[in-house]
């Protein structure tokens, strides 16, 4: 059997392949470039950027669960004047696209960092982070209404003409109403999921882990979770979806993309194995040839034919 | 840099609760410095997850060995100190910063709380050889005496030894902050410095021990880490004052900081 | 130092321990008489008991995910009266308060069951299943609306003097404003958490591994979303929480008692080790020791105090 | 039913897949019955999580040893595997319901998938030794000759042995179930019973040729289990129409159930 074509349309980005890294995971890429050959990857997704430098949460801002971790980090960054002048050229230098994850307060800051990114060599997207569960404002308050979200939305979209993904917070009731107010206000793609609200309580201090109380979880343990969101929100809207949510090898991959998912990024999984992203994108070329897939974006979604 | 699977070559229990493991790890014993740590991954499956971070104790550039040594203080720990001869390791290293050697002519204390003994070793052996003079006091803090794992690797590395425990089972007793307090009221014309590895309560009198006596002080911390890298901002801890960061990263600015570099008062235990 | 009261007050109960087996986890006791002392348990409850004998859902019924596992039972059971006349007496037996579980499809289904549990001898609460996940009726639906919550647990409570606990789904956006109902409503307790929605696929196959697509996650991995769950649902409202989700040892039963639970329930852990209830009973005890803490129920919610 | 933890005494690789494990559990050799299970925690931690069911292969009552036969599919079986003399696992059993002897006089057809030979081996020592009188036939199916376990462990308790491999690297070749088609074919006036472990596809198949052959038929399943016990309802598969109850479970009505108990229409794979 000849080459697999790898290739997948994600909102007008043509990436050479559907496997991605997520967001807050790869700092802004240089942290990894020792043991990783970036410029492989089909996209990096940047840690959350906001108008202003945040310092952040206190520590500690993680721990580890069953097949899990929490963390608190509560988008620390440099601010998106830093970030364009001081982190983005090299990040540019991998030749892959770059997602800028944008992050804010409020709807203003919102549109300032959409407007400074607008005027920015070198971008493939925005994914907009609705659904941070660590910061009160801004971050969870909007992901988990679909009015907020579409206003958002709509107002980041009029602002910078960049394609738009939005990323959605698992911690809802109905995610699909969601995903349906980000799409129709004119959201290109969709990245799910974000962290799960969790908590850690330390038994021996009788207080919680974290400083911050709460934390959003993330790695293998929410992996079905994840995997059932888009299942859902595949169903629900026609535009492209990027699947996380514990992906640790190929197998978990096309579980996200029998599911729905035109691409998957790879988020704790990265800590456990830098490789990760690599493997998983070996593992997908021997799964298409076993099954005489001749283009793995013939699997998107086709479990929802059995 | 590195992503090895290095081969475990000799396994010694030290202690009850200390295993001592040598691997054969030729990259990270050319490369590493003394206070580097190694990122290790504890299982295949999905629990334990995260990596655990290890101290470099020694490194044999000649024959590419290198030694850990692992307190069983949980599930990882004791993964890593259950490792037997021949099996290997996932690990990525050398990682972070060491501790920037003593001018010559200094007095170095090097202060072990526990485990923290490890890199301690290291930094020993790295003084002794480099150029130049330097009189090298240590102190080794524990519970009890048969916790003193690996003293006498750091002993033999310099002209003073003591051992502090807490119950008074061998040497001074104590805690071996306050050992470190009564050596500085001995006058010393010339420079002096401070190394401190160990739990955190025991690394904040240290380095108001420091700041009172003015001596230069440098401390490792330890933190979870997920990444290890610098990347995931998860392992911060509050800078002091001046600095433009308000937390810096203990896998990648540190493990060891000159203690004046921290916020105390915000240290998390 | 003397002997540790563990002894904790549930709704009216005196429970002599804490730790309860979680619905649907120990069939109706007598699977694992062989294996376990039930009489040592605080309380047990049984496996969702609904007005009509139900089949349940087809197989593949369950499958094993990253320190979870994905079920849908569909709430098999024999129905009301099988259950009242024949496995009901085996349980009484075992001298341990006996809480039932209570599903249905409509309001008549729920207030049918509670009326002739109402009639029965020996019962010590009933336990409404508001939010298994599992049914398309009467399941999810009305567990994560607090009005449909509310009227649900009125009506029951109506129709039956037993104390009445409400069993809480994960799978909602603000889980505070949901207890808050149900305890406004009358409930008198409430557990939480029953599982998080998930599903998994089987990429071989290209299909849902389980028939019935979705199905409820359960197990270590959900354990800090419970934490987060009963840490924010203590703080709403002033009822006893029975805390469950994915405790398998002592130190996760005290994650949950630190966070405001006063009773504890073993779910999946039971699969794994059927000792658990017992292992964990006597690490709380052994813990209150060390502490010096000479009634256990000193410790619930000890971790808002820090 | 008990919950033992007993330790391996030895371990032989029989295939390159299969392993043959020998625990001391004297409780189990004593209680068990050929076609029961033991439900085997395969991980300390969280992950694997839930336990795995094994068929117990031969019990020694005299000396307390039982055998297992573990094929390597997956991370579980791997841990079990892997198991070393001296190790011991915690293990729940005997679980389920064991195969109904054939009566004396009668023609007796073991077929085994792969690792399905496991129970019948136990089985045909059952019937060997039970009172009275069977001729028993064994067949033994798998892809290809390396893959046939423990067979000459089957064999030698029948009168006759059939190997058959889909490639036809021993014996005939083709599926198990055809070749017990065309032995069935042989006139026989007594009663004969067919007992059949293997994948589910095998045992459709010959579910379908003992209804035609008006033969009575027993089928060990496996399925996904969660307690092991009959009380979670996880391992469940369909029963036929006569049933009061919808589904039978595995674990505790079965594995071995006789072929007309089962709706075969709806059965998963
Ligand atoms: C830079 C660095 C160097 C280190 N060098 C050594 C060394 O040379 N020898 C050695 O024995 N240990 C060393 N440690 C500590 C070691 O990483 C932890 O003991 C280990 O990760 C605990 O894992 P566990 O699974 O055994 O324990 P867990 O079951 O995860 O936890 C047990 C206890 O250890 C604490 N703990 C867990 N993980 C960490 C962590 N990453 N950092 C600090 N505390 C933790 C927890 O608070 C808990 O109380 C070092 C840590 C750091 C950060
Ligand atoms: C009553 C009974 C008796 C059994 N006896 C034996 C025996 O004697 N020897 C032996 O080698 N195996 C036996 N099995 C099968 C054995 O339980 C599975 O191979 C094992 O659980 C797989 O676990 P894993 O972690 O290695 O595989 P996983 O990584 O969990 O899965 C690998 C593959 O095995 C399948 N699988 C996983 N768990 C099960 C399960 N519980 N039942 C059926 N298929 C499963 C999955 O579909 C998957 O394709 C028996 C099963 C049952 C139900
Ligand atoms: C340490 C850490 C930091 C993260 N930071 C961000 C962030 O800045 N913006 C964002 O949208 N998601 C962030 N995430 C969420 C991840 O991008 C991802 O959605 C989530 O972790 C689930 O994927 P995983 O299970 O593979 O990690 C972060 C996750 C982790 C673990
Ligand atoms: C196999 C299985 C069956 C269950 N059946 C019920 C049920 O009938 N009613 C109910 O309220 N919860 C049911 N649950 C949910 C548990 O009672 C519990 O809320 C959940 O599993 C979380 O706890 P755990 O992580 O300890 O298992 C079931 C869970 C499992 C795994
Ligand atoms: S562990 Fe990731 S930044 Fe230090
Ligand atoms: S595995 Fe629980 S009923 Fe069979």
């Amino acid at each position: 059997m000849s080459a697999v074509d790898l290739s997948v349309e994600l909102c007008g980005l043509g990436l050479k392949n559907p496997v991605m890294v997520a967001s807050g995971i790869f700092g802004y890429g240089t942290e990894y470039a020792d043991l990783v050959d970036v410029s492989s990857l089909g996209a990096l997704v940047t840690k959350a950027v906001t108008l202003e430098p945040r310092e952040g949460n206190p520590p500690p801002r993680l721990c580890e669960t069953p097949a899990a971790m929490l963390n608190a980090i509560g988008l620390q960054n440099p601010g998106v004047e830093v970030f364009v002048t001081e982190k983005l050229p090299a990040l540019r230098d991998f030749g892959v696209p770059i997602i800028v994850n944008v992050a804010g307060a409020t709807l203003e800051d919102y549109v300032a960092v959409a407007r400074r990114l607008a005027e920015t060599e070198g971008l493939a997207a925005l994914e907009l982070n609705v659904s941070c569960p660590n910061v009160k404002a801004g971050g969870l308050h909007c992901g988990v209404s679909p009015d907020l979200t579409a206003e958002l939305v709509a107002t980041v979209k009029a602002a910078c003409p960049l394609p738009l993904i939005t990323k959605l917070s698992p911690n809802v009731t109905d995610i699909a109403s969601i995903a349906r107010a980000a799409v129709e206000a004119g959201s290109d793609a969709l990245s799910l999921i974000n962290t799960l609200l969790g908590m850690a309580i330390d038994v021996e201090r009788q207080a919680p882990v974290l400083a911050n109380v709460t934390g959003g979880l993330s790695g293998p343990a929410i992996r079905p979770v994840a995997v059932r969101m888009v299942w859902e929100v595949a169903r629900a809207v026609p535009v492209p979806i990027i699947g996380m949510g514990g992906i640790m090898t190929a197998r978990d991959a096309l579980e996200f993309l029998l599911a729905g998912a035109t691409a998957v990024a790879i988020g704790t999984a990265n800590f456990v194995n830098p490789d990760t992203a690599a493997e998983v994108l070996k593992g997908l070329e021997d799964y298409c040839r076993r099954h005489e897939v001749a283009r793995l974006s013939d699997l998107i979604g086709a479990a929802h034919q059995y | 840099m590195f992503n090895l699977t290095p081969t475990v070559v000799s396994r010694e229990q030290v202690t009850p609760v200390h295993v001592r493991l040598r691997l054969s790890a030729p990259e990270i014993a050319l490369a590493a410095l003394p206070g580097q740590f190694l990122h290790l991954r504890v299982s295949a499956a999905c629990d334990p997850l995260l990596r655990r971070p290890f101290s470099i104790m020694l490194t044999e550039p000649a024959t590419g060995l290198i030694d850990l040594l692992v307190q069983v203080v949980g599930r990882g720990s004791e993964a890593v100190a259950a490792a037997m001869p021949g099996q290997s390791f996932d690990i990525i290293g050398p990682l972070g910063h060491g501790f920037p050697l003593a001018p010559s002519g200094s007095q170095v204390f090097l202060v072990a709380g526990g485990v923290g003994v490890a890199p301690l070793i290291g930094l020993a052996e790295a003084l002794a050889e480099a150029p130049g003079e330097r009189e090298i006091f240590s102190l080794f803090g524990a519970r009890t005496e048969s916790l003193l794992c690996c003293w006498l690797e750091l002993a033999e590395r310099c002209v003073e030894f003591t051992a502090v425990t807490e119950d008074g089972s061998i040497g001074e007793t104590g805690l071996v902050s306050e050992a470190l307090a009564r050596r500085l009221q001995a006058p010393f014309p010339g420079k002096r410095v401070i190394y401190a590895c160990g739990p955190m309560p025991m690394l904040t009198a240290i380095a108001a021990i420091g700041r009172e006596a003015d001596v230069e002080t440098y401390v490792s911390l330890e933190r979870w880490m997920g990444c290890g890298v610098g990347a995931c901002l998860g392992c911060v801890v509050p800078a002091a004052a001046p600095s433009v960061e308000r937390y810096l990263r203990v896998c990648k600015d540190g493990p060891v900081f000159p203690a004046t570099a921290l916020d105390w008062e915000a240290m998390p235990r």
